[in-house]
């Protein structure tokens, strides 16, 4: 404890400022993951952890990374999560209580023993070569150095990351895409249909929802105020055809004036 | 300025064009009406595999360690894996082409009226086949591959079409789709322990690549070595499933659609022992002592809780599964072996073993009433009476993988134990006897119940096979019994190929 | 300040992805602590590299990240379409398969 | 050593002729029969052939080898499909094809009336294909191969009238402890290659100094098993009863004369595994003890003329059994005895397929009764396989038993007088059993209850018959004469390395031998005499009820192996599960809600699965934690 002391001590460098600060910050975050209900703010959580490892990258001379870590990772996988998450319910709340009796104490057992023991490893191993730093791999800049490496080095297996790529994007659709069982009928079609039928009292539409008529039609006279038909509404070639219905039916009754 | 990269494309040609047929089969879906669009993928994927076979056989007397750069390496064991993965897939996708196992639409919520309309109208998820290419395509890469990043990618490659295939049954979907999640969270999970492992072994080398790792020993600290040996351990021994990261198994080849389990059981393990077995000749070599007894350990955990619990399945695809946790054991003592014995034996194995397991699930497909497949073993009871020939294969196919003498199943085993002891593993050569001893009593006890029992009255039928099941049953059989019979066509062919070059 | 000290933060971020994995039951949440496994192995590629000296290390987390997004997908919508059959994202739910 | 091209032809020529006969189909139905009988002529005849140019040689370059192809070659291990042809496997090849020839001849008339006889014809051709193939392999993967085809065979031709329930089941005993015996062979090969690193006889034989004693103790045990499932002996002996269920030639050629010895060749053959591993040694002794008793009291109880038959056809086996136990000169008087019962056992149940011939297939001797003046010539042969059988001299059987009576009295001390008691003592049983059988059938007031008389069997049946009894009448003779059997096989199983004492003197055993005999004999006509009733006795000891329940031993299999077994497989139903769940709930959280905990159990979830994986990587980090601490 006291050398840890002496270590923050005396190597106050602003790495170690940010490393100091952000490191607990980004264990208790990915702790919270594991204790808060909303599978939302597990996300949130995951995210800032995600933002503080693109820190620490950059911190680290990944500049380049750092960047790709908070758009692609945070920016557009993170998204994805919330997406998912809002399809399925973005108010379900997990509950916490253990139904697999004894899984609890013994992961929890499991982790500190996990945790610990890999901590303990790590420090019993010594680096007996120098921390070279990437001064000089960096030197042509670190995107570039990458590039350079992407594209000799690893060009097979950044090539092969394609029929990854394709993969996913064929999975996604088998489960997600229904294919229609026929093509839905344009508008065309429709007015064709219309047209075509026996009668054409339907060829203007149908009446739109919530109006109260009986009948929209081109073959049907208007009515005038008075509740008579008005014959000049009419197309003349319709008249001609004979496709006309008789005006007489819809003028509004004596009677039922009279009612009213 | 960056140098233009030179790939060797003769030698990295079979997977190409494998992988080239598998975009193609994108397109044909995005493209081609849908009445042909099944046999047009058959034809495809059944032709880039003959072409990427005859590829092999073309450079089969080439190697090179920077066909890929440095990434990929060509040479005798790994011409033989990929050709032992082609031949086996040319198999299994005959076995998949018989559409009926698949659902007709994936989207589909089971039991809901879309489906029902889907299945009326003979929909069929052709997107299977150019998945199926490109799991090929990945395991082809898989035990060439020498750096950790191409592994990890490979190992992605063939995974993801697997974890999709595999809830795409046509019956049974809820289960289905259930082996779907669990082999995806898992392999996931596993995956994520092997890049860690890779992390550490970098640290260890100051390189990713394989023989770097080899050529560090010594001069770096060991600790970070270990920690990496044991978490990219964990990753592969998850993918043959070997003790105590075998538990996905059972489950995602019960639920799986029985052609995909077929083609997981067969050629994932031999992808994966592909590659464990070169990074482990390769890359931990040197640090054999370290490595070895915890492997035995393992290898023996896995033979014999494999066959110890195979014993207990009352689910023909379960008891399948548990014989190849079992199966992973033996085969991991050709990895302990580390010698040329060893692998050639290793190679034996695998294509012997895979050919038998595919003929197995085969039969299992055929198996069936009116709701479709049966597994349970209480209703495949008195079913040699019925179909003697039918019952006759399977009962062959199980005493192989009991390792009865004049089976394939017994000369793989023969091979590999007796490389195991030559290399002074003694133990593991105990267990193996032991466990496969056991494993032998309750092989026979399926083979007396679908024998020498009465059939019930409910029992099942077994579909006349359509003759593309008709092909790839027989030809694995054949293929099985010939390698029993007369092991030394393939055993001398695997003994010559069995070089891995740095 | 001592490099390793990024080291033992990857190992602790990575023990509670791991742990996450076995406590949480939302499946999305799950899957979430893989990528928090993952990461936890980005930061220890990015910390060998600088060790190394060499940029090895940040090309394998490159590529970590891409193929993580291809998972990603594909895990995304397995879980959706067990959620449309099942109204449940639990993976607790998923255990029909057993014996 | 010598190598030869003819050998192949043995196993070739009735491996060919079965497929033909199985391929052809209908069409072969009327030629079948003749086709197989000639091919399994043929066989006999090089048999013969090969014999006489063996014997023509000089001693050291008697054995002949022929390699047919490699078989497998993995690294330093190699095994060919050789044949080896020595003085040992010339017996076993003479007394499969001799014997095997007759019964084919016998066979065409005793299945004239069946529609099947071509595939019968088949399956026997095939019999003689694998069992030569058997006795001809060089090394133990070679014979195991005859050992599985023996076994296919045998399986076939006890199923033969399978549409009988019965029959059935019977196959099913058979090929379960069958099954049972192979695992012990395919153990004893493994085993052999892990110590030796060969599995071939004579490989094996050179190096045999170099293998400690538990590993030769563990291949002796494991070939014992191997040879207790294929003849029938304690504990796997049930299976041989149930398999008189085939054909009556099948069982003559198949459950008495050779199959069922091929454990005695087996324990011969490997002599010197059993020479340098005295435990193992010891188990055969008693394995063979006990069954011959074990078969003789079962044979006293039975009714069933050919289940009589094959209990005393186990008894003599565990004589064949205790004999290899008895070391180096056993072998010879094992093999003696087994070429001898060949012939007298043989020649008995095709007299018993005669009177069934003749009798409507009846097999209960109840049922029989003064048989003999009907068909005077089977009484007669069968009369011939009686007195070689009980061991009255001059006849076969007397000078093979007798030979293995002396040499297990000479053992001395306890040992010595423990084995020779109960040799004498089986061999009083036998005179007994083997008396009654004869009285019961052939004697006494006839029993049948039908007008039809019996009559005797046709020629063609008759010709067989008689050629084994003139075998049963002088084959020990012509083997015991100047020890020439002994000598014989000498440069096989060395019989003559160790000198044994003589604790008596040869004549004294003989006497002995004869007068139990003579008791038994007595017994038996004293009991049976005069009127017998067609019913078995209800009021019956409680020794003669468990005889004729097989002492128990089909409710001993069931309370000692199946019970268990089943209750085992129970429990490990559970083991995987516990081992997942056993540490999840073994941390102790104790429901006593019972249901809850049976939830529990059925597991499937994939956080369970998880947290194994993590146990797993915890277990593996601690060890290199450990390691490199």
């Amino acid at each position: 404890m006291i050398n840890f002391a002496l270590d923050v001590g005396t190597t106050a460098t602003p790495e170690s400022y940010l490393f100091y600060f952000l490191a607990p910050l980004s264990v208790l975050a990915a702790l919270g993951m594991l204790l808060v209900k909303k599978a939302v703010h597990s996300a949130l959580l995951l995210a800032w952890v995600m933002i503080s490892l693109a820190i620490f990258y950059i911190a680290q001379e990944a500049l380049f990374l750092g960047i790709v870590q908070i758009v692609v990772y945070t920016g557009a996988v993170m998204m994805l999560f919330l997406f998912i998450l809002m399809l399925v319910g973005v108010d379900t709340s997990d509950s916490l209580e253990e139904n697999i009796p004894g899984l609890r104490p013994i992961a929890i057992v499991a982790a500190i023993g996990f945790g610990g023991l890999l901590v303990s490893l790590i420090s019993r191993a010594t680096f007996n070569r120098p921390i070279y730093g990437l001064s000089e791999a960096n030197a042509e800049g670190n995107a570039f150095g990458i590039a350079a490496e992407l594209f000799t080095r690893y060009v097979f297996a950044f090539e092969v990351v394609s029929a990854l790529l394709i993969t996913a994007a064929i999975g996604a659709m088998v489960l997600g895409h229904s294919q229609k069982s026929k093509s839905k009928n344009s508008q065309r079609d429709l007015s064709i249909a219309r047209f075509r039928k026996d009668s054409l009292k339907d060829a203007s539409g149908l009446p739109s929802a919530g109006v109260y008529a009986l009948h929209n039609a081109v073959d049907v006279p208007a009515l005038l105020p008075t509740g008579q038909a008005a014959p000049s509404s009419i197309s003349s070639v319709l008249q001609a055809r004979g496709d006309i219905i008789e005006s007489a039916t819809f003028e509004m009754k004596k009677d039922e004036e009279e009612e009213k | 300025m960056l140098t233009a990269p030179s790939l060797g494309y003769l030698l990295l040609s079979p997977m190409i064009i494998v992988f080239a047929a598998a975009v193609i089969g994108v397109l044909v879906e995005a493209f081609m009406g849908k009445t042909h669009r099944a046999a047009a993928q058959l034809t495809i994927s059944i032709g880039a595999l003959l072409l990427a076979l005859v590829q092999l056989w073309r450079i089969r007397d080439l190697s090179s360690t920077t066909a890929a750069v440095n990434s990929v390496t060509i040479d005798k064991a790994g011409i033989f894996l990929q050709a032992t993965v082609v031949i086996l897939a040319l198999i299994a996708v005959l076995l998949i082409a018989d559409q009926e196992n698949f659902t007709a639409q994936a989207s589909a919520v089971p039991g809901s009226n879309e489906e029902a309309v889907a299945l009326l109208q003979k929909n069929q998820q052709t997107e299977i086949f150019p998945l199926f290419l490109f799991a090929v395509g990945g395991m082809m890469l898989f035990p060439v591959a020498t750096d950790l990043i191409t592994l990890f990618v490979a190992l992605e490659v063939f995974s993801l079409p697997l974890y999709l295939l595999a809830g795409l049954s046509r019956r049974r979907r809820l289960l289905s789709q259930e082996a779907a999640l669990k082999y995806f969270l898992l392999g996931a999970y596993a995956s994520a322990f092997f890049l860690f492992g890779a992390a550490f072994l970098y640290g260890y080398a100051g390189t990713i690549s394989l023989v770097g790792i080899s050529a560090a020993a010594g001069s770096a600290n060991e600790v970070f070595l270990l920690i990496g040996i044991i978490f990219v351990s964990i990753g592969l021994l998850f993918k043959i499933s070997a003790v105590p990261f075998h538990s996905w198994t059972p489950d995602v080849y019960q639920g799986a659609p029985t052609p995909i389990t077929a083609f997981m059981a067969a050629c994932t393990k031999v992808a994966a022992f592909g590659a464990l077995l070169r990074i482990f000749y390769i890359g931990f070599a040197e640090a054999q002592t370290m490595w070895q007894p915890i492997i035995t350990v393992i290898a023996i955990l896995t033979m014999v809780l494999g066959s110890v619990v195979a014993i207990a399945q009352r689910d023909v695809k379960r008891m399948l599964a548990y014989s190849s946790i079992a199966h992973a054991g033996f085969l991991l003592s050709g990895v302990v072996a580390l010698s040329k014995d060893g692998l050639a034996a290793s190679l034996f194995y695998l294509m012997a073993y895979g050919l038998t397991t595919l003929a197995a699930f085969g039969i299992i497909g055929l198996v069936r009433d009116s709701t479709g497949e049966v597994t349970d073993l209480n209703r495949w009871v008195g079913l040699g009476k019925k179909s003697p020939l039918v019952g006759s294969v399977f009962a062959f196919l199980l005493l192989s993988f009991a390792g009865i003498p004049l089976t394939s199943g017994f000369i793989g085993k023969f091979a590999i134990f007796s490389a195991a002891y030559q290399s002074g593993n003694i133990a593991i050569v105990v267990s193996g006897v032991l466990a496969s001893a056991i494993a032998a009593f309750f092989y026979i006890r399926v083979i007396i119940m679908i024998f020498f029992t009465d059939p019930v009255n409910d029992s099942v039928s077994v579909i006349i096979p359509s003759v593309k099941s008709k092909i790839s049953i027989s030809v694995a059989t054949v293929a099985s019994m010939v390698f029993g019979l007369a092991p030394s066509l393939l055993l001398t062919t695997a003994t010559n190929f069995a070089t891995f070059i740095k | 300040m001592a490099v390793a000290n990024y080291l033992y933060l990857s190992a602790i971020l990575f023990t509670i992805g791991a742990i996450g994995v076995v406590v949480r039951r939302n499946s999305i949440v799950v899957f979430m602590c893989i990528e928090l496994m993952l990461n936890a192995a980005n930061l220890a590629f990015v910390t060998f590299a600088r060790i190394n000296g060499n940029l090895e290390g940040q090309v394998v987390a490159f590529f970590t990240m891409v193929v993580a997004a291809c998972e990603v997908v594909v895990g995304l919508a397995i879980i959706v379409t067990i959620y449309r059959s099942r109204r449940s994202a639990s993976v607790d739910d998923a255990s029909l398969l057993k014996r | 050593m010598q190598t030869s091209e003819n050998l192949l032809w043995l196993i070739a020529l009735p491996l060919f002729s079965s497929a033909i006969l199985l391929l052809a189909g209908k069409r072969a139905n009327s030629w079948g029969h003749i086709m197989g009988t000639i091919v399994s002529a043929s066989t006999f005849t090089i048999g013969i052939i090969e014999f006489f140019a063996m014997q023509s040689r000089s001693e050291e370059n008697r054995a002949v080898t022929q390699k047919i192809f490699t078989w497998i070659s993995v690294g330093s291990f190699n095994v060919d499909a050789s044949l080896l042809l020595d003085q040992l496997s010339i017996c076993f090849v003479l007394l499969i094809t001799g014997v095997g020839t007759l019964i084919h001849v016998y066979s065409i008339a005793y299945m004239s009336h069946d529609l099947d006889r071509r595939r019968f014809f088949a399956y026997l051709n095939l019999f003689i294909a694998s069992m030569l193939l058997l006795v001809l392999g060089d090394s133990y993967l070679n014979l195991y191969v005859g050992w599985e085809g023996v076994g296919l065979a045998s399986y076939l031709l006890i199923g033969f009238w399978n549409e009988k329930p019965a029959y059935a089941t019977a196959a099913k005993k058979a090929f379960v402890a069958n099954r049972v015996g192979d695992v012990g062979l395919s153990l004893a090969i493994m085993i052999s290659f892990a110590t030796f690193g060969d599995v071939s006889f004579s490989g094996m034989k050179d190096s045999v100094d170099q293998a400690s004693s538990t590993q030769l103790t563990a291949i002796g045990l494991m070939l014992l098993l191997a040879a207790c499932g294929k003849s029938a002996q304690f504990p796997l002996q049930s299976w041989l009863g149930d398999a008189m269920a085939g054909p009556t030639p099948v069982s003559a050629l198949i459950h008495a004369a050779t199959m069922v010895t091929a454990g005695v060749y087996l324990i011969t053959r490997s002599n010197f595994v059993f020479d340098a591993a005295p435990i193992a040694q010891l188990m055969v002794l008693i394995v063979g003890g006990v069954t011959l008793l074990f078969g003789a009291i079962i044979g006293m109880a039975k009714d069933d003329i050919k289940k009589a038959l094959a209990a005393s056809t186990m008894s003599q086996i565990g004589y064949m059994i205790l004999a290899t136990g008895l070391g180096p000169i056993g072998y010879a008087f094992a093999i003696m005895h087994l070429l001898t019962h060949g012939f007298f056992k043989a020649s008995m149940f095709l007299g018993a397929g005669s009177v069934m011939h003749g009798m409507k297939d009846e097999v209960n001797m109840r049922k029989y009764g003064g048989i003999g003046k009907f068909m005077p010539i089977t009484f007669l042969t069968f009369g011939l396989g009686y007195l070689a059988i009980i061991g009255v001299p001059p006849f076969a059987g007397f000078y093979s038993k007798d030979k293995i009576i002396e040499t297990a009295l000479n053992e001395g001390g306890i040992k010595g007088l423990i084995l020779g008691s109960a040799t004498l003592l089986g061999a009083m049983i036998t005179a007994f059993y083997m008396t009654r059988v004869v009285i019961l059938t052939f004697f006494g007031n006839e029993r049948w209850g039908h007008k039809d008389e019996p009559h005797e069997s046709p020629a063609l049946m008759l010709v067989p018959i008689g050629l084994l009894s003139v075998g049963s009448v002088a084959s020990g003779y012509l083997l015991y004469k100047g020890d020439w059997l002994v000598h014989w096989l000498e440069p096989v199983v060395n019989p003559l390395k160790v000198h044994h004492k003589e604790l008596l003197p040869p004549i004294v055993v003989s006497i002995m031998a004869v007068a139990v005999v003579l008791i038994g004999v007595s017994i038996a006509v004293l009991k049976y005499r005069g009127e017998q009733s067609d019913k078995a006795p209800e009021r019956v000891s409680v020794f003669t009820r468990a005889a004729r329940k097989d002492l128990f031993q089909d409710n001993f299999n069931e309370a000692t192996f199946m019970r268990p077994g089943q209750s085992v497989v129970k429990n490990l139903l559970n083991i995987d599960y516990l081992l997942i769940d056993g540490l999840v709930r073994g941390v102790g959280s104790v429901s006593l809600n019972a249901g809850n905990k049976l939830r529990v159990i059925q597991n499937g979830y994939v956080r369970s699965y998880a947290l194994l994986m993590v146990v797993g990587a915890l277990a593996l980090i601690a060890t290199i934690w450990v390691v490199t601490a």
